[in-house]
């Protein structure tokens, strides 16, 4: 158990009244939901402190790098998937295609550990362990970690991008509005782009949970505190409770982003608002 | 209805795919590194040079050379020879979690799609909570539970990737239950088992079989993502992941160990979706989108 | 060129890239349309009726392509204008209506944007631009018009877009307006108000309509002239009462005779053409009807026809039939 | 003749809205999307059933094929009350009613061969037949070369797929064929041909047709009897010769003058209804017809008109004896 093998008898029984363990398991639960719903999710045995302070300590650094993961990523996919879309079957379109098919499915560990290897362990750029001091520090020591969590996401988003503008193009809604003499450009930016992106906000959405699970291997390969860390450190650990609040946690994290995402797409989609 | 004469002669269909993909240089490439990856998979107990955990005479952490082609790890171990047994793990992994959770999540699929309105809503609703939950946080929880080993990986992954077929088999389902050649079959007086039999499962198979072989990387990567972290195979027994592991501590001593462990992930990646790509090109340009 | 005409296709061509070829969609056809007439280009499915009224205004599908001939659009060559040029009289001068009212409507953006939008090179002040949409809009008969500036496409029923369309169309006061089947989509009730609603406002603005449709009795009731298509060829064209009343080409007959409207008495055997559309890819020699002809003669198999001139002014049909010496 | 199909104030109801929906905003959960239509089909005898989208027709045909469950009324096949029937009983009933879907290839399964197709009611039904020889048979008595047995759905033009549907309707030697928009997206010269494989069968064969589109033209020359159906009800009813040459419901007249002949000096009276069918989940008070006809009167809006008759089987509802639907 917790305590390990060479625990006294004794103070198993202290510790066991301490979480609550020594009542019956029903009542054990009921207690846990109710302190869950007051924000208290119970003490970490090991340290005596409290998990929300943990879990809510590590949070903001699994939120800042997945947050500006999938900002760059978006920043440069979606005008990509766009272009290469006008572009079609240019060389800018190609290389675009087999990038986005390459870098799609390559394990987000297997691309940190070649930042690492290549920025931090030859080029000697940039720093690959820690979260860094002070906001400029911290910004540093965001990018590599950052740059390997959302390089398959320039992938995702520029396919997706591409796909359903060059959908949308063909409809016949895109036909009027060359008939009536509007712009390319226009016709791209205001009436096509609007409605190819409904699909990459919906995949990003429903993409967090990947996004978290990228979070793990990159917290403990670039050494970062955050979510994924602590829940490695804590399932070595076999501390319960801690990895049952990191896990609540990216839960309701996961929840909000699908709640965030829908209201993007209502107020991009109007036909999307009647339903809510 | 062979013994009907038909006018003229077809070429058959599988040729026709056969010549497609030969066409498309991509998916050929991707179909010949399938190829040589499953080869080496299945063939490697007589390929590997050496035995995977022997510890050699000689340098530690040594580069390329021409007794170890890949160079050997911190313990002296030869690393051609483990990424070759990890390769037979990972394919190992992938064909029975696969093969599994397609299984269950085409039964459950047609289930939901086909089934009672409130049966589909509870299944969607379950796998909708399985779905948006990362795989490895998952993975990770129930490595506290039951103890990381190699059948913790397959359970996990056959679970996560369960809802992903079950959902498209369902999507899929959905359509041509209110396709007019259903109704049709339902007006002549078919029952539900045919229906499904004979007129969904043929339209539903396809676009499955592409998905799934599209998902073997991922299957792969989330093997050796908890190997990696120390959840999955137990050492000494190489998987990729565990050689990455391996490796990642000494990165700063030497790369090789970290290339050797990455390349094959890399190249199991592109040759499966580049060959995906292409069947799906092929197959169903429909299916483009609903990825 | 005749002063008074609008718009001249002459002898052209246009070719699609398939898989299996090159598709000859269209072949030599020739075609007026006078300032301020009607127009019914009318044939069956695959005759290149649409893809014809497509290329007017040079929106051919992307693996389509002008072989031969001219579209001549008040005196310039459609066919060679750059892409400026083209938007230049794009929704200016001339202006479309769409087959499908349900998705020629961007489906994010409202009603008033969109018709703001398609303004953008008129003078005024978005304001004075708002209250030209609302009025037009008024004016197709759309209820509380100002208000619905502000709507999305999908709050309105079929007829009611398809009248936003019209409405869209006919903002800029258009000198030629090209509807493609319009009226198909929507219910026969429906269709009687929007062609109603085409001739009032065809009247008042006095522009010229080519009118696409597979619908004879539409045709007759809202067309001057018809145009009919087989197989991408011109087979016949001539006011509509000519035409109508005296068809000249064996199709055209053999046409008006399988409609069912046309037929006063109950029939348990109604007239039919039996035969199949000739394959494009490789168009036969001849008369591109011959196959399904009931009065085919070996010229026909050989020769291919051009428009002969029938007894009546400006009726004119594709058929040895009507050649002076091949009336022997 | 004996009475084959006699179907009795039927009314089919869809949900509009979830059950909470509806309880939050106490409306009617349900609409009628076919409010009470009695009609019957002698044997032999055809019957057309007209109307626009959304005036209920297409939902009768999936009452009477047991894809949709009736809301109350009775439906009696064969003498046999079949409105509540079980599975058991639907089998044996589906041999007996054929159904000709609209879309001519998408009611088509686009696995099967034409072959297989054409035969696929004989194995549903467990009949123990040389396919290979029922498939020719069947495809020779729809005008069919053999080898199309060979072809799949996608390799077929729609008046080919059409001919296919009906080959598969007249398998298991049917005594009701229901007809959905047989001619839809058909062309002209295409329509014609399949009325006319229509007309033959059932003259040949004596099997009874119902046959259900929104075109007055396509029942002209196939059917004895009409009827006319607007928001979910019959209208007008009556011989098919009778409606078109007396129409007595305005709105019969407006779709009897929506299919003009190709002619320009025809007479130009089309009649043209103002607005477009109201919702069949917010019915007009009085007689449904009010807010688009063109002879109106106070009392329209506010009584309900029964069933006139005019003679001879034909009956409609109009407050007015309209002479001529044009008025």
């Amino acid at each position: 158990m917790v305590l390990g093998p060479r625990a006294t008898p004794e103070l198993i029984e202290q510790t066991r009244a301490a979480m609550g363990l020594d009542r019956p398991f029903a009542l054990q639960m009921i207690t846990f939901f109710g302190n869950l719903l007051r924000g208290d999710m119970g003490v970490d045995v090991f340290t005596g402190r409290s998990v929300t302070t943990t879990v809510m300590e590590a949070l903001p650094y699994t939120l800042a790098l997945i947050t500006a993961s999938i900002l760059w990523a978006a920043a440069i996919g979606i005008p990509l998937g766009a272009y290469s879309s006008i572009r079609r079957n240019t060389w800018i379109d190609r290389v675009t295609g087999i990038l986005s098919v390459g870098t799609i499915s390559i394990p987000s560990f297997v691309m940190a550990l070649y930042s690492v290897l290549i920025f931090a362990v030859w080029l000697r750029w940039l720093p690959a362990i820690g979260a860094g001091e002070g906001f400029g520090g911290q910004i540093v020591h965001l990018i590599l970690p950052a740059f390997a969590v959302g390089v398959p996401w320039v992938g995702y988003i520029a396919r997706i991008v591409r796909a359903s503008m060059l959908e949308i193009m063909g409809e016949s809604h895109v036909r009027m509005a060359r008939a009536f003499g509007l712009t390319e450009r226009r016709i791209t930016r205001a009436y096509v782009l609007r409605i190819a992106v409904l699909p990459a906000v919906t995949l990003i959405g429903a993409g967090v949970a990947h996004l978290f699970s990228a979070a793990v291997f990159v917290e403990v390969i670039f050494a970062r505190p955050g979510i994924g860390a602590l829940i490695v450190s804590a399932v070595n650990e076999r501390n319960y409770t801690i990895v049952l609040g990191a896990v609540l946690v990216t839960t309701a994290i996961i929840v909000l982003a699908t709640l965030i995402s829908d209201i993007i797409i209502a107020w991009l989609d109007p036909r999307q608002r009647e339903g809510m | 209805m062979g013994d009907v004469a038909t006018t003229y002669k077809q070429p058959s269909a599988l040729c026709i795919y056969a010549r497609q993909l030969a066409q498309n240089p991509m998916g050929l490439m991707g179909a010949i590194l399938v190829l040589i990856i499953v080869g080496i998979a299945v063939f490697g107990p007589w390929l590997a040079p050496y035995d995977p955990n022997q510890i050699m005479i000689g340098p530690r952490m040594g580069p390329p050379s021409a007794a170890h082609w890949l160079g050997t790890d911190h313990l002296g171990r030869d690393l051609l020879s483990r990424v070759i047994a990890g390769g037979r793990i990972a394919m190992l992994v992938a064909f029975v979690t696969l093969g599994a959770a397609m299984t269950v999540g085409l039964a459950l699929g047609l289930i939901a799609g086909y089934g009672p309105k409130w049966l589909d809503n509870i299944l969607l609703l379950v796998f909708d909570a399985i779905r948006s939950f990362p795989v490895i946080v998952f993975g990770l929880a129930v490595v506290t539970l039951i103890g990381p080993s190699l059948y913790t990986v397959i359970l996990v992954v056959a679970i996560t990737s369960i809802p992903i077929y079950a959902r498209i088999v369902r999507t899929q389902t959905q359509t041509l239950r209110n396709a007019e050649f259903i109704l049709a079959e339902k007006a002549m007086g078919a029952g539900t088992l045919r229906i499904l039999a004979v007129h969904v499962l043929p339209n539903v198979l396809g676009p499955l079989l592409i998905l799934a072989s599209m998902d073997v990387p991922m299957v792969i990567a989330t093997e050796a993502g908890l190997s990696f972290l120390g959840m999955g195979v137990r050492p000494p027994a190489p998987s990729w992941g565990t050689i990455l592991n391996d490796g990642y501590n000494f990165i700063r001593n030497s790369p090789w160990p970290v290339i050797a462990g990455s390349a094959p992930i890399i190249l199991v990646t592109i040759g499966f979706t580049f060959l995906g790509e292409a069947l799906r090109d092929i197959f169903d340009p429909k299916l483009r989108r609903a990825q | 060129m005749n002063p008074e005409t609008l718009l001249q296709v002459q002898n052209l061509s246009i070719e699609f890239g398939t898989s299996s070829g090159r598709l000859r969609a269209l072949r030599g056809i020739d075609l007026e349309v006078p300032k301020g007439r009607i127009m019914g280009l009318v044939g069956e499915s695959g005759c290149g009726k649409s893809t014809l009224a497509y290329s007017l205004s040079g929106l051919l599908a992307g693996n389509g392509e002008v072989s031969g001939g001219a579209i001549l659009f008040d005196g310039a060559d459609v066919t060679k204008m750059s892409d400026k040029e083209l938007r230049d009289i794009r929704g200016r001068r001339v202006s479309m209506i769409f087959q499908d009212p349900m998705t020629a409507l961007n489906p994010v953006i409202t009603i008033g944007r969109q018709m703001l939008d398609i303004q953008y090179r008129e003078p005024g002040t978005n304001a004075e631009k708002r209250a030209r949409a609302a009025r037009m809009l008024e004016r197709v008969g759309i209820p509380d018009a100002a208000a619905q500036l502000g709507s999305y496409p999908h709050q309105f029923s079929g007829g009611m877009r398809q009248r936003v369309c019209i409405a869209m169309a006919l903002l800029t006061k258009p000198d030629l307006l090209i509807a493609d089947e319009p009226t198909t989509a929507l219910d026969a009730t429906l269709e009687v108000q929007i062609i109603e609603l085409l001739r009032e406002l065809q009247q008042e603005m006095d522009c010229a309509i080519v009118f696409v449709s597979h619908h004879l009795g539409t045709v007759a009731e809202l067309c001057d002239d018809v145009t009919l298509m087989y197989a991408g060829e011109v087979v016949e064209r001539g006011s509509v009462r000519d035409v109508f009343h005296n068809p000249a080409h064996p199709y055209t007959q053999a046409l008006l005779e399988c409609d069912p409207a046309r037929m006063k008495v109950a029939t348990r055997q109604l007239p039919t053409i039996p035969g199949m559309l000739p394959n494009l890819v490789d168009v036969p020699q001849g008369c591109i009807f011959a196959s399904r002809c009931q009065h085919v003669w070996e010229r026909c198999r050989s020769a291919h026809p051009h428009l002969s001139k029938t007894a009546t002014v400006g009726h004119r049909a594709a058929c040895h039939l009507l050649d002076a010496e091949g009336r022997t | 003749m004996s009475v084959l199909l006699e179907v009795e104030n039927l009314v089919v109801r869809y949900p509009a809205m979830g059950r909470v929906r509806a309880a939050l905003r106490r409306q009617e959960r349900e609409f009628d999307a076919v409010a009470g239509v009695s009609f019957s089909i002698e044997a032999g005898q055809t019957l057309g059933l007209v109307g626009e989208s959304g005036s209920g027709k297409s939902t009768v045909a999936r009452t009477l094929m047991g894809l949709k469950r009736a809301g109350s009324g009775s439906i009696r096949f064969d003498g046999r009350d079949i409105t509540r029937a079980g599975a058991q009983d639907y089998a044996r009933l589906r041999r007996e009613i054929a159904m000709m879907w609209q879309d001519p290839v998408g009611s088509l399964s686009p696995r099967l061969t034409v072959g297989s197709l054409v035969t696929e009611p004989l194995r549903i039904h467990g009949k123990t037949a040389d396919m290979a020889a029922e498939a020719k048979r069947l495809l020779e008595m729809v005008g069919l070369p053999e080898h199309f047995a060979g072809r799949f759905p996608h390799q077929l033009s729609g008046g080919q797929a059409r001919r296919v549907g009906v080959a598969r309707a007249l398998a298991l030697d049917p005594r009701l064929i229901i007809a959905d928009e047989p001619t839809a997206g058909l062309d002209m010269s295409v329509q014609a041909e399949v009325l006319n494989l229509l007309a033959e069968m059932q003259g040949r064969l004596g099997i009874a047709i119902l046959v259900i589109t929104h075109n007055l033209n396509v029942v002209r020359h196939i059917t004895d009897r009409t009827a006319i159906m607007y928001l979910g009800r019959f209208v007008e009813t009556g011989p098919t010769e009778q409606i078109f040459q007396a129409p007595r419901h305005p709105y019969t007249g407006a779709l009897l003058s929506a299919n003009p002949e190709p002619d320009p000096d025809a007479a130009r009276a089309r009649i043209t209804l103002t607005g477009e069918m109201p919702s069949p989940r917010n019915r007009p008070s009085g007689c449904e017809f009010h807010g688009r006809c063109l002879r109106a009167q106070p009392q329209c809006s506010a009584t309900v008109p029964e069933f006139s008759s005019a003679g001879d089987q034909h009956a409609f509802t109009c407050h007015f004896l309209v002479r001529n639907g044009a008025g």
